[in-house]
């Protein structure tokens, strides 16, 4: 990032703002939807997928990751596959276990 | 010889040491707390049934610390781009509001965890509380964390920006970056603990 | 020049750049990676130590189940190493002293634990005691012996010197890694001081047994959190200095082999080990906070209903735990292959044989290495889509290393090969680690493993890739290495005792855990099977592995006095006594503060040994190309 | 190969089973023995032949062969085979296609620090309610004797009997920490987990006396007992023509004494109880010794254990 000119880091700072808004308005909406009662599966779709977008946003903008080097992409990207292999391997090695 | 790319970029990398290494520790961080969200679903799958959250937290509260850390993390990054900006005055005021969002949000917890306790709530009822004081717990030991580093960046080690003004910026952004991160992860534990 | 009197001057020097920094910052707190991996080096050998000491009184419970023990001989042998190299010392303020004094130390755990009448009357291990030795044998082995040995000492002190860095990304961060490291060791020995003992549900901490175990266990995860902050602060260090601090000319594919299996090693230890740490925090709770993490509920333990809540699931620990413990295997390994491949080419004189071909098979390794950890877990009720998966994955696992050994031992062909101790340390490894890695098929295949699941076999299995593989490749590392950090060479004669004595007792101590492991003896009995009659064929086997154990420990002392002396009386050597090609040789004898007089510039791939037209049959990475 | 294996020590197996397993152990052997035997020669060659003595200079571009590969290839295609063939199939068969219960022995097994609890549904073939707060010294299961379908349960512990030729099915679980319930001489092993209870299932083709007899072996009269008991496979006499052992007899030290005052060097003797429960997971510190009995009947000895069973309970509920 170092070696910036200033302009652009005007130009950053207004997309932070707008950011910040959107991050303000997906909470409200996420808290919102939680009072609609949805379906627990519903309520997991949506509530993950609101995640999901302000965690973007977050990754995205605040931590640069948009304009990031190819070497942190590789690093996540590693990091991304063994996350999910941690999320999903053990459980799904319930649901598959005999239950007679 | 001295260690090269402390401050300046490795040409075929493009990076500074301290910002891979951050980067680095943040997907270890990933998989901790990857581990624990594993453990939730792990859990919650194998329970017959499972209370909504909203049903036994406090949700105002923590729509107010998501709040509370979401601008937070505004104020760190703007206190980056001030000092991007050469305006040390500024950087000092963002920061300053980081370190004191950060007290906030912990405070607030700290009411959040004692209205438990009060009706003899602990972490050995059941296995939504465990995880939810697992989780919350480990997250704000993180935000502790963070407070002390920014709060180091704010006083003692903010004399660095005289000296050498670009290594204090990196720094700055790399503590950003770690504060970023803990945001993110309450993202996505709000929903989870307490709207589901 | 005699600035090597012992590793203690000869840090002295390295350090004599710097001569403001006092005793404390040069040897104790030190920033240096040179200093640094002394000391894991150090720590690490004293903990294979103890973790091997536990181990000979454990062989003498499973040789003679019930027979008193006879203490003497086990304080006195550490003992009698500990008054060896003080004398080798002669006593002079030096490392050399101070390990003895540790030694000496080691004799007096040994001599507490023996002596304490609750878990020892009259002199008989109790089964608590067996168990903790055995738990102990294992964490104490894997993550504070060899692990900190391969990573720690030999990752610090030669990466940075193979890549031509003046030191680590992180001085700082690489000294914290260390006396994290330490924390947790202390933490993990002052354990056997509790009532009750140290931890003894197993390396593998099975939950529910280890939440309700005696308060050893608790330490024990408190070390564990310790060691994986050391491990995590150390894997961020060498990944960055690995990408960042290569030296001109130094692309990925000139890379020496030990570089590239550190650099994966370091990815297993960044990405696997978080999830134990989680895993360590919920057992934590479960013990402290009265949680249920890994606690079902209906629990009835000696006649008494727990209360607790319940729900919980004492599978999420194996999952958690194995997704740790099998990256970690390979980090047992990875180093150890590193080491022996540097060897190999050097003492071939030629050239690895494919070395793309490794490159590429270790990354695969260390990739796939995260999606096999089910494998451990084939009889907790495994169903068949996901027993299909985790045995093939097993499978698919085991080619690579397939490839890695072949290539190993297709680079022999057509050497030159000179038969020194670190050469035969590293030839030996190839058998061993093939028959370790081998009967690691059987147990990989689901049907198999039913009848060798937890049985000696799976002891003999992964024995054979850790003692005689791993330990063996590390004695290699230490021979070939030791030269560079203090300017003699180690007494070839003593090296060969060694070899040969270690190389015989490691065979007669873990062939015949096959036999009893296909008799369907199981692991971790605290009489070696003596109740039951499937074992009854097997069990004179037992009286075999203990002497042979012993006589191993015996061979060790050579070593010993061998490394000790040779600090003060080895033959000097030059700046590359092996008349290697990597950077690590460019360096004056002991590397210097920073290593490098001038930065170095790499003109050519790791191994280029026998070059056709060179005057030399080596030509150095550094040397530059003659127009 | 399976000779081999047994001569390596690999135990006799008494189940229907059993032999699938043993063969995969054979082949995955041999493929281990010919690569471990291939290298090795190659090896040893290697190093004879190009010792620094004999070859002073190194040839830079060592070998050119593509043999590798084919052993590479050659490996991956008989893991492949394992699994598809094998593997696969044999586990499936393991813990999907249980035979339906009413054409089997079905058993209840709960493990706890340190013994196996059986739990048999009696003549109804129903089991009783059970309930952890009912469990006691005397009651390990937690039985609730009220319950009409658990008048009639049989519970024992570390005794476990069953018929031989007849699929058995064993519903498995712990009170307590994870055991794991092994019968080696059956080819079964499955952890028992608190929380969860697992079915397995085999058909034991094998009694227990059968199985003795096959093991019995030669004992020299010299030798000192220790371990698991032993019994005489023979009837022994002594000069004067008059038994000094019957067969089946219990060896302990006297029996040996006179056996070798008799001037008898070697005689005929195999294990007691050759099949046993043996605990294969860790479990504290009883876990060495917990071991259960285990005796596969004739379907007839079965009927008549059960029903000497039953009569127990019945003096039970008079007393
Ligand atoms: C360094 C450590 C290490 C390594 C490298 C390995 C390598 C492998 N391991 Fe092992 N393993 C352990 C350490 C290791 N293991 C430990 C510590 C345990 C026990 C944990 C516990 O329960 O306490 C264990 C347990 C273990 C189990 C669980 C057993 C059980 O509890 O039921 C399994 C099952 O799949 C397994 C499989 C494998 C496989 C398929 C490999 C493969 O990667 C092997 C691949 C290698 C080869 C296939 C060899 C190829 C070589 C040639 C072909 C050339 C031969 C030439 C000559 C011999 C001259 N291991
Ligand atoms: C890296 C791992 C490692 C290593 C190297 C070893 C090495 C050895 N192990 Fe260990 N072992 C384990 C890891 C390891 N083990 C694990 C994980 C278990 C399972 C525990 C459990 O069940 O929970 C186990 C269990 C285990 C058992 C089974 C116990 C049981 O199930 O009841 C046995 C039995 O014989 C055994 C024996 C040995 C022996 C004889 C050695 C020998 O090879 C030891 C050789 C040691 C040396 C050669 C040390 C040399 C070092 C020096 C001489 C130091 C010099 C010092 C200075 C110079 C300062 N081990
Ligand atoms: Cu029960 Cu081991
Ligand atoms: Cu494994």
């Amino acid at each position: 990032m170092s070696g910036t000119s200033v302009e652009e880091i005007k130009k950053h700072v207004r997309t932070y703002i707008l950011v910040f808004v959107a991050l303000m308005a997906l909470t409200i909406v996420t808290v919102a939807v939680s009072y609609l009662h949805l379906s627990v599966g519903w309520a997991i779709a949506v509530a993950l997928f609101i995640a999901t977008i302000k965690g973007s946003l977050v990754a995205g903008f605040f931590m640069h990751l948009i304009s990031e080097k190819k070497l942190i992409y590789a690093t996540l990207i590693l990091t991304f596959v063994f996350f999910i292999a941690l999320m999903i391997l053990p459980t799904s090695g319930y649901l598959d276990k005999v239950v007679k | 010889m001295q260690i090269p790319y402390t401050v300046s970029l490795r040409p075929d990398t493009g990076l500074f040491n301290a910002k891979l290494g951050v980067w680095l520790f943040l997907a270890s961080e990933v998989m901790l707390f990857g581990a624990l969200f594993s453990s939730y679903v792990f859990l919650r799958v194998a329970a017959p049934e499972w209370p909504h959250g909203y049903d036994l937290l406090n949700v105002p509260l923590a729509l107010l610390n998501t709040i509370v850390l979401i601008s937070s993390s505004v104020t760190m990054v703007m206190s980056w781009a001030s000092l991007m900006m050469k305006d040390f005055v500024k950087y000092k005021r963002y920061m300053g509001l980081t370190i004191l969002c950060g007290l906030i949000f912990l405070v607030v917890k700290a009411f959040e965890y004692g209205e438990k306790f009060a009706v003899g709530i602990t972490p050995a009822d059941s296995t939504f509380m465990a995880i939810y004081f697992t989780l919350t717990g480990l997250h704000g030991l993180h935000v502790v964390g963070g407070i002390i580093v920014n709060t180091y960046f704010w006083g003692p080690g903010s004399k660095m920006w005289k000296r050498e003004p670009e290594r204090f910026t990196n720094r700055v952004e790399v503590a950003g970056l770690y504060w970023h991160f803990v945001d993110l992860v309450w993202i996505f534990l709000f929903p989870v603990l307490y709207l589901l | 020049m005699d600035h090597v009197v012992t590793a203690g001057h000869d840090v002295h020097a390295a350090a004599h750049h710097e001569e403001e920094l006092g005793f404390w910052r040069k040897y104790v707190f030190s920033q240096d990676h040179k200093v640094i991996g002394i000391q894991y080096g150090v720590t690490a050998l004293l903990f294979l130590f103890i973790g091997f000491s536990l181990m000979l009184m454990m062989r003498w419970q499973l040789a003679y189940p019930g027979q008193p023990l006879p203490s003497e001989g086990f304080i006195l042998f550490p003992a009698a190493i500990g008054v060896i190299t003080l004398l080798v010392g002669r006593f002079k303020p030096s490392l050399t002293t101070l390990v003895g004094v540790l030694f000496l130390g080691t004799a007096a755990l040994v001599w507490y634990l023996v002596s304490d009448e609750t878990l020892m009357p009259g002199g008989i291990m109790l089964p608590e005691l067996y168990n903790s030795f055995g738990a102990m044998h294992g964490t104490i082995m894997v993550f504070l012996g060899v692990v900190p040995l391969a990573v720690g000492a030999f990752g610090n002190y030669i990466v940075p010197l193979q890549i031509g860095a003046p030191d680590m990304a992180f001085p700082k961060l690489n000294m914290a890694s260390y006396w994290c490291y330490f924390a947790g060791g202390v933490i993990m020995l002052v354990s056997f001081f509790l009532p009750g003992g140290a931890a003894n549900s197993g390396w593998t901490s099975y939950a529910p047994l280890s939440v309700t175990a005696t308060v050893g266990q608790t330490y024990w995860l408190l070390g564990m959190v310790m060691l994986i902050t050391s491990s995590l602060l150390g894997s961020v260090n060498f990944i960055v200095t690995i990408i960042q601090l290569r030296t001109n000319g130094l692309t990925f594919f000139r890379l020496p082999f030990f570089v590239w299996a550190q650099f994966v090693t370091s990815f297993l230890l960044l990405l696997a080990f978080p999830p134990l740490e989680a895993a360590g925090i919920m057992q934590l709770m479960d013990r402290l906070a009265g949680t249920s993490f890994f606690m079902p509920s209906g629990l009835v333990v000696s006649g008494q209903i727990l209360d607790i809540s319940g729900g919980g699931s004492p599978l999420l620990w194996q999952h958690l735990f194995w997704f740790l413990a099998h990256p970690e295997v390979y980090v047992l390994i990875l180093p150890a292959l590193g080491i022996v491949a540097e060897i190999i080419a050097n003492n071939t004189r030629k050239p690895i044989w494919g070395y793309r071909a490794l490159v590429y098979s270790v990354i695969f390794l260390g990739f796939m290495s995260f999606i096999v950890w089910a494998h451990h877990m084939f009889l907790t009720g495994m169903g068949t889509v996901i027993s299909a998966f985790f045995q093939t994955t097993t499978m698919i696992i085991s080619i690579p290393s397939v490839i890695i050994l072949t290539a190993l031992f297709l680079s022999l062909w057509g050497g030159s090969i000179r038969f020194n101790t670190p050469m035969l340390f590293a030839l030996a490894f190839l058998p061993m680690f093939g028959i370790g890695g081998l009967t690691g098929l059987p147990l990989g295949l689901a049907p198999t493993n039913i009848h060798l699941h937890d049985t000696y076999y799976v002891i003999g299995h992964f024995h054979y890739v850790v003692a005689p593989g791993t330990i063996f490749a590390l004695f290699a590392g230490i021979y070939y290495w030791f030269p560079k950090l203090t300017g003699r060479t180690m007494n070839e004669t003593l090296g060969k005792i060694h070899f040969w004595g270690s190389f015989v007792c490691m065979n007669f101590i873990f062939m015949p855990m096959f036999i009893q492991g296909l008799a369907g003896v199981s692991r971790r009995l605290y009489d070696g099977g003596e109740q039951y009659a499937h074992a009854q064929g097997v069990l004179y086997l037992n009286e075999v592995m203990s002497v042979a154990a012993w006589v191993l420990a015996i061979f060790q002392v050579f070593f010993i006095i061998n490394l000790f002396r040779s600090m003060k009386r080895g033959k000097e050597t030059s700046d590359n006594p092996w008349s290697a090609t990597t950077l690590e040789w460019a360096t004056p004898t002991p590397p210097p503060h920073g290593n490098f007089t001038k930065i170095p510039e790499v003109y050519r791939s790791p191994y280029e040994y026998s070059v056709q037209g060179h005057s030399s049959d080596f030509t150095p990475q550094f040397e530059p190309e003659k127009a | 190969m399976i000779e081999l294996l047994h001569r390596l020590g690999l135990s006799l197996d008494g189940s229907a089973h059993g032999p699938e397993i043993d063969s995969m152990l054979a082949i995955v052997h041999w493929l281990m023995l010919l690569l471990f035997v291939g290298w090795s020669a190659y090896f040893v060659y290697v190093l004879f032949k190009f010792r620094q003595k004999k070859n002073p200079t190194a040839n830079y571009h060592g070998t050119k062969t593509r043999l590798s590969t084919y052993v590479e290839v050659g490996v991956a295609v008989v893991e492949v085979v394992l699994i598809v063939g094998y593997a696969v199939p044999l586990w499936s068969q393991r813990v999907d296609d249980f035979p339906p219960e009413e054409q089997s022995t079905v058993v209840r097994v709960v493990a706890e620090q340190f013994a196996w609890n059986t739990h048999y549904a009696g003549a109804d073939g129903v089991f009783g309610k059970t309930d952890i707060k009912l469990v006691t010294g005397i009651n390990p299961v937690g039985l609730d004797r009220s319950d009409p379908n658990a008048k009639d349960d049989i519970v024992t512990v570390n005794n476990l009997n069953l018929p031989v030729g007849k699929p058995v099915i064993i519903y498995l679980t712990s009170k307590d920490v994870i055991h794991s319930f092994a019968l080696p001489l059956y080819r079964v092993k499955q952890d028992a987990i608190p929380g969860e209870r697992i079915p397995i299932w085999f058909v034991p083709t094998k009694t227990t006396t059968q199985l003795k007899e096959e093991m019995a072996w030669y004992m020299s009269t010299d030798a000192t007992l220790r371990g698991a008991d032993l019994v005489v496979m023979q009837e022994y006499t002594n000069r004067e023509g008059e038994v000094i052992a019957e067969k089946y007899q219990y060896l302990d030290s006297e029996l040996l004494e006179t056996l070798r005052a008799a001037g008898l060097r070697r005689i005929f003797v195999s294990q007691d109880q050759p099949t046993e429960i043996s605990c294969a997971q860790l479990c504290g510190l009883g876990h060495f010794r917990m071991r259960g009995s285990l005796t596969i009947m004739t379907p007839e000895e079965y009927q008549a254990w059960l029903e000497e069973e039953a009569s127990y309970l019945q003096t039970d509920d008079e007393g």
